[in-house]
């Protein structure tokens, strides 16, 4: 069981990241997998943040007190979430945006990811895939090719987001399952 | 192949209204149940079935009733305060029987409350938010799966009792995605209307029920006038207040449903048979049940869950059963303890009964549960 | 011809009071379904609560009561799923435009091909004589006993404005009128309101001090004048009488019908 | 011309006779419509459109001569 | 010298309410309760207070809120189809703690139901026809004089809890007529709004109660300026989702009443002290089972008869205590077993309660009871 | 003089999107208040449920977050109990003509001495896109994927027709227009309403590709034009801007005034 | 304890005459009483039935099952509600109006009250004044006069109902308490 | 002419930039506005009314000669 959350503010598309990714899981790989995301006065504009969990069995419990992976696209997502990363977890960040303290027991890995504008909730897929098991990167270009069609601009989105990892050198780590 | 999607609840039950046969629809949005009107307002018209968007909740309802007359498989959705305003209209479909679902996403009340965060207050509302004696319908989900698989039993139950059926479900589970796999066609079967047979132009009595109770409709506006009223009525819809018509009338409207508690259980179980400890739940909240149960058993506490998917009415031998068999009992819910009290009530021990509970727009967790198994020699919290 | 064969005579008579003017709308929506040639089984009457509602029970048409102010609602459920059919909505005047006054803007608006007919006696008759909004002030009534203070809706106005295809008005003394204009209402595609003062001797009258029901009735025939007539032009405190609507416009049902033959035009979604 | 009154629907509100243009009918306080002036009655039809409990009909009988 | 008259319910009901300072009235007619409409009509001008006939129930518990907000004692009056349309602003009233007093006048239901008959099916409604969690007080009452001081007594509690109150009473007592003593003035104490010590310009915290529960009011437009909402709020009464302001929000509002149990049973008792056969009714119910325990008692058979005048929070321990000390209990009400399930509930031998009922619109008679006492070795007929 | 002291600046910047027309309904409103001279205290603000209703919270008066459709039916009551104070109550196109068209001819009815502003983005903005009885024909949003078939009501025809005694229209971009009408309506002895286009660049925006706030604003510009001007005239597609009802009557709590002076004069009666 | 039904049609008055009856024992004699009537679909112009009860001590259940006296001023009541009446108790009818069989079990008292015409519920008040010891004569006209002023039709009325009881030949029969 | 925008409040909308008559004021994508001109500014007010965040304000500054 691989527990994400995602977190930044409206418009960036963080919700529809998480969702890609468990749909890619559900549909291209047999899993199971929830996703959801907290509303609140502040909805629009205002923070928001996506809980992604996926499994071999079917996931019960949808919320995460602990996740495996954050990522993270605004200050105030680190401010407000990084409490829910579980000690040793991955902590993925927007390295421009978000200045992350060294009190965090984590792994950090600093990334570009808003430079791709509007497709930097893609980018941050690319990045997850990878980065871990969660999805195989094919799952996830299917995933792609439903919702967009051959709109290239998210499979250059994504693939930046697959090479960004190995630009830095980092290699693949084994969380959750 | 199999056709399994990746969505929101709110979608689940609008796919499995539509498997059901649903072919009417009339709503005004509200939070947190408004994907179902918009997935319909796509999906409806090119079936050439109808998508209506009323002026209010009131004019909704009595729109729906006004397409089931005539033969539709008519719904509508709201959430708390739109479901207060429905309150009139749907003691008129109970009073003129009149087949149809009411989704109620529940969200955090009293009044405006918490739009868009989970709750499971509505309860007791869906049995006595009618005035007058009447008895009612609702039943519930804690999945997708289990949501398309109700919605469609709730379509069945609406025709087989000719009677309005409420469905309920929390703001988690509308907006929740997870996987659903929509079950082929004639895998769930439908019950449709039961159309009388007596011929055009012969005595047709809309309100005589047949041996089984049931009563023969004839799509209004068809072969055969006759009169529908909110009133107190003789068999043949006409106003009638002769005291035995009366007796007749309500004792027949309380008695298809409550009679028939046998035909209305529906309720899952996990790990029961041995169960020392048994948890009820349902909706959303029966999920962080079950995974307590699950984490129980790998320390080998036996424990097991009774998940209700019937509300009304209650299912009593059913409940009564489950809970003489354990030591303790642990109602599960997101409320003050609506369920909770029912379980007490008709539990021959109630003080072997508790509450879990949470009723802080929060959704419900195991450790949630788990403190009140600690505490157990307590009674329940409010936490 | 003759109107007792559209009534179930069982329920007959009726249970209005004496001289009551619903009875003469009754008898005026007959002559007018019988002069088009429908069916009973063509048409579809659904009311609300009052003793304007009481019609469903007497017509021999497929009939349904419903609640105080709500039977546009459950009309509209009824057309949409059944545009052959002939929808025939009377109201009283407190169900119409008090209670139900949302329901009668928004069915304007929508223009649905439903006939909504206002039987408007100015007074809440079956609860026992309260004022209604179309009461106008001064008027006396059992929650106005020192006369009301409140100003009324001009149906006509009202429904012109919220969209209705054809608003007529009239009175129980002009039989005939009515009758053409009930005709003209349910052969109009769309919305069309009739709205009848109608006469209530027994709370209206008696807490108005106007007589018994032939008086009202005069009061009707003297009170009002047909719009374009030279009366109305030289005493325009008379209340115009006339149709003050009859446009085309597309009625919904019908646009409903193309948005579904267009969506089925494609590829099919889920 | 024949006037039929039905007198179990009729409710003596008195409009029938109060409008009738020819005076061919008319309703004494508490009692039923009544026909007391065949003769005078035209067929115009205005007390069968008029009467609130439908407890008129107008007949225009053919007279063949 | 006395000051008695000879009137219907529904006018000893408006007298009670301007005896208790009832200053502000908006209400749509509806039968049976239109006679307290129609009265108020002429008495409240001529004081220079408000009456006003709104376009219909909703809008008449909006204006009652908006008018009690400014400083008045606000009713309205309805029955049941009417009461039905009230729930979404009845929830408002709770969540925003506004004093006033919400009056229904049972008749048949569901829905039209029995315009003109004698119904007490609205008991559960009461409590329950709000969406969400939530605690209400009722009242009732089964004679003239008594409907007198419930009706001065559900402004005392309006104000004393900051909440409306709603008081119920059936079509036989709306209309019949009787006598009824007006108490002079001060004879029923007047509980007057709290008001806040506040001073302008200083920060007023209108959610903020009291060490007692009681929240101190600030006339709405007067010397403080706040907010009032329907959404979960803090003690300024602005909107708030925090966890703990919910929890702290919703147990504030259910405890104020369902805590105070003791301050609001109210009840009366007849020929109880010796009881062996208890019978427990309320409303019109009651003067046919006082009437059968007193030709119960004339033929030396002890019984004796506790009459509810408080619905809800329902009087547990009183009721527990009472059954306690009998051989059995016959619940007597005009409805399939309101009350009787919840005298069941608290019973500690549920299995002597039984039930004499009436459902056909038609007064209870004494007849009806005595035929459930002979077969008291069976159960609760519906007769 | 600043805007800023009227308002309650904890809760600023506010929740309307950016670009929001709400934000500019407010800002105009509070300048009006501040040319009227008129204190905090004397106003109070009643508002339903929508994001135009957040408005309630922004404001440094007496504030009433109701129910969605309702904030004229609590504004009666209040005005009715207070009618020193001045009630000012805006609303959503749906809040103030869906759910709450009725409490809205009512009130015009009544001519109760209030200030509405229909806060008008032709969408259900709060609950996400739906369309709106105002949002019109070949509108886009969410409930009308392709395209809604429902027609619009022209507020301001049915303000009239139901007899508010002042009924102007305006845009968000028109802002000195916007607050002179404001100052006009709540001068305005009896029910007045402001109807102001306001862009919901989220919802109506975003399904309708009107472009951003600045381009929705242009559009304002563009498709209205003031009544009785040579635009409008020449071009009579154009939305007319205006006032188009500023007329003396009765006002509601005077005429319950006077007839509690009368009443009190009787002799006393319970 | 008295218990009296009267019934008639709609416009005849008889559930004000059952009020001013009351009304009269209450407030001028400081009696107890109840009056209470049956509504129906038909109430407008329809049958209607007051039932009033006059006692020393307060009465608890106000509808009769068994009247010690029926006044019935319409065939129709007669019809239905003739078996309202305790056997032997006594019913009084118009003359003109109502046609009393034999087989009921009743002190049978036909009068010209509808004679009287919209003045009839008041004279069927100052027949059962005269005929019984339910009210006082006077009580009655003090609530005549309380409602109806000087208003002399009323009186004339009255006194004729109290005038028919001695004209007939008919004494006070002791009924009820 | 001073014009003071509440960047705190500003939420980048472009109104203000879009319609001011002489061009003061300039909001780049995702940046809040700024009085890129202000020499250009003519106190119109136009701005600060149009501005649905309150979040200008234009102060004209008496110049002393
Ligand atoms: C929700 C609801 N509110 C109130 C009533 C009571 N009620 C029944 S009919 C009526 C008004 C009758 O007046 P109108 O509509 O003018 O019809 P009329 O009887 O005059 O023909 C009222 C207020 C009701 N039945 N339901
Ligand atoms: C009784 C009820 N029904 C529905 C809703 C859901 N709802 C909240 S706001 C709203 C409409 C918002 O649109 P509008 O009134 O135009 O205001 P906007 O948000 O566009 O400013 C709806 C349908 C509700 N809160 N209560
Ligand atoms: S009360 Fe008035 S409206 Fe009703 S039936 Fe009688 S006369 Fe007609
Ligand atoms: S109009 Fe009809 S009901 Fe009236 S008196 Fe004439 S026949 Fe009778
Ligand atoms: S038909 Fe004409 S003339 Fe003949 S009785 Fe009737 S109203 Fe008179
Ligand atoms: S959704 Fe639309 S109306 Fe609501 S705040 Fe955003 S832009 Fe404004
Ligand atoms: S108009 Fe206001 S919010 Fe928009 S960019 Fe300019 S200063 Fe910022
Ligand atoms: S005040 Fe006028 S000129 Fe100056 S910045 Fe604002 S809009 Fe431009
Ligand atoms: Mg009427
Ligand atoms: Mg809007």
């Amino acid at each position: 069981m691989l527990k994400l959350i995602f977190t930044g503010v409206g418009g960036q598309g963080i919700i529809t990241a998480g969702i890609i990714l468990a749909e890619a899981a559900v549909l291209e790989e047999g899993r199971y997998a929830t996703q959801s995301q907290s509303y609140g006065a502040e909805a629009r504009g205002g923070l928001t943040r996506t809980d992604i969990i996926i499994s071999n069995r079917e996931v019960l419990y949808p919320k995460i007190e602990q996740a495996h992976i954050l990522a993270i696209l605004h200050q105030r997502g680190y401010t407000a979430h990084t409490g829910t990363l579980r000690p040793g977890g991955v902590l993925i960040f927007d390295e421009e945006a978000v200045n992350v303290d060294d009190k965090t027991d984590a792994r950090r890995i600093p990334m570009p990811i808003l430079e791709n504008g509007r497709g930097a909730n893609i980018t941050l897929l690319g990045i997850l895939c990878a980065l871990t098991a969660a999805v195989d990167p094919e799952a996830v270009r299917k995933i792609l090719h439903r919702r967009y069609g051959e709109d290239s601009a998210n499979y250059e989105a994504f693939d930046r987001g697959l090479s960004l990892v190995s630009e830095r050198g980092l290699s693949p780590l084994l969380v959750g399952f | 192949m199999k056709d399994i999607r990746f969505i929101q609840g709110n979608e689940a039950c609008t796919l499995g209204a539509l498997y059901a046969g649903m072919d009417f629809f009339a709503g005004y949005p509200i939070t947190p149940s408004s994907e179902i009107a918009e997935m319909l307002s796509g999906e409806l018209p090119p079936r050439g079935h109808t998508f209506i968007q009323m002026e209010d909740e009131i004019a909704s309802l009595c729109a729906v009733i006004g397409g089931s007359l005539t033969g539709r498989k008519a719904m509508t959705a709201t959430s708390g305060p739109g479901f207060s305003l429905m309150q009139e209209a749907l003691g008129y479909a109970v009073m003129a029987e009149i087949p149809c679902v009411i989704v109620n996403v529940m969200r955090g009340g009293p009044s405006t409350g918490l739009p868009t965060q989970v709750s499971q207050g509505d309860v007791n509302q869906a049995r006595w938010g009618i005035h007058g004696d009447h008895a009612i319908i609702a039943l519930t989900a804690g999945s997708h799966q289990a949501l398309f698989e109700n919605t469609v039993r709730a379509f069945n139950l609406a025709e087989t009792f000719r009677t309005p059926v409420i469905l309920l479900y929390d703001e988690l589970i509308a907006h929740m995605r997870e996987r659903l796999e929509i079950p082929s066609e004639g895998e769930i079967p439908l019950v449709e209307r039961l159309m009388t047979s007596v011929p055009r132009d012969v005595d047709y009595r809309p309100y005589l029920a047949r041996e089984d109770g049931r009563l023969p409709m004839s799509d209004f506006g068809g072969a055969h006038r006759y009169n529908v009223t909110g009133l107190y009525h003789d068999m043949w819809g006409f106003p009638s207040t002769d005291p035995s018509v009366v007796r007749g009338l309500l004792s027949h409207l309380v008695e298809k449903i409550e009679g028939r508690e046998n035909e209305l259980t529906f309720t899952r179980e996990y790990e029961t048979e041995d169960a020392e400890t048994l948890l009820i739940s349902y909706g959303s909240a029966a999920r962080t049940a079950r995974q307590t149960v699950y984490e129980a058993r790998d320390k080998g506490i036996r424990m097991g869950l009774l998940e209700l998917e019937t509300l009304w009415p209650f299912p009593e031998r059913k409940v009564r059963d489950a809970v003489a068999g354990v030591n303790e009992t642990v109602v599960v819910e997101m409320n003050l303890g609506q369920v909770f009290e029912q379980v007490r009530r008709v539990a021959r021990s109630p003080e072997r009964v508790f509450l879990a509970n949470r009723i802080d727009g929060r959704f419900i967790t195991p450790p949630d549960i788990r403190k009140v198994l600690r505490i157990i020699a307590g009674k329940g919290v409010w936490a | 011809m003759n109107v007792q064969n559209y009534v179930r005579k069982r329920f007959l008579p009726h249970l209005w009071c004496p001289g009551c003017g619903h009875g003469t709308v009754l008898n005026a929506l007959l002559r007018s379904v019988d002069e088009l040639g429908l069916s009973k089984e063509d048409i579809v009457m659904v009311t609300g609560i009052g003793c304007s509602a009481r019609m469903a029970g007497y017509v021999d048409f497929h009939t349904m009561h419903t609640l105080h102010g709500r039977a546009l609602a459950f009309a509209t459920g009824i057309k949409m799923s059944r545009p052959e059919l002939n929808l025939i909505v009377p109201m009283g005047d407190g169900d119409a435009l008090a209670i139900g006054g949302n329901h009668f803007i928004h069915a304007s608006r929508r223009n649905l091909d439903i006939t909504a007919i206002i039987m408007n006696n100015h007074i809440y008759g079956m609860t026992g004589g309260q004022f209604s909004p179309l009461s106008g002030p001064g008027t006396t009534a059992t929650t106005a006993p020192r006369g009301s203070i409140d100003p009324a809706f001009d149906a006509m106005d009202l429904a012109k404005a919220a969209g209705a295809t054809y608003a007529a008005r009239t009175t129980t003394f002009h039989v005939r009128e009515l009758q053409k204009m009930l005709t003209g209402a349910i052969s109009h595609k769309g919305f069309s309101v009739v709205e009848v003062f109608s006469q209530c001797p027994t709370y209206y009258g008696r807490k108005n001090n106007t007589g018994d029901a032939p008086e009202m009735l005069k009061a009707f025939r003297d009170e009002t004048a047909k719009i374009g007539s030279k009366t109305l032009d030289e005493n325009p405190e008379l209340i115009p009488r006339g149709v003050f609507v009859d446009r085309d416009a597309v009625d919904y049902g019908e646009a409903y019908a193309e948005l579904c033959r267009n969506a089925a035009k494609e590829a099919p979604r889920c | 011309m024949q006037i039929i009154i039905k007198t179990d629907w009729c409710k003596s509100c008195g409009i029938c006779a109060a409008f009738c243009p020819t005076g061919a009918l008319s309703v004494e306080p508490g009692e039923k419509a009544r026909a007391t002036d065949v003769e005078a009655c035209t067929g115009c039809g205005l007390c069968e459109r008029l009467c609130p409990d439908l407890a008129i009909e107008i007949i225009k009988v053919e007279v063949s001569i």
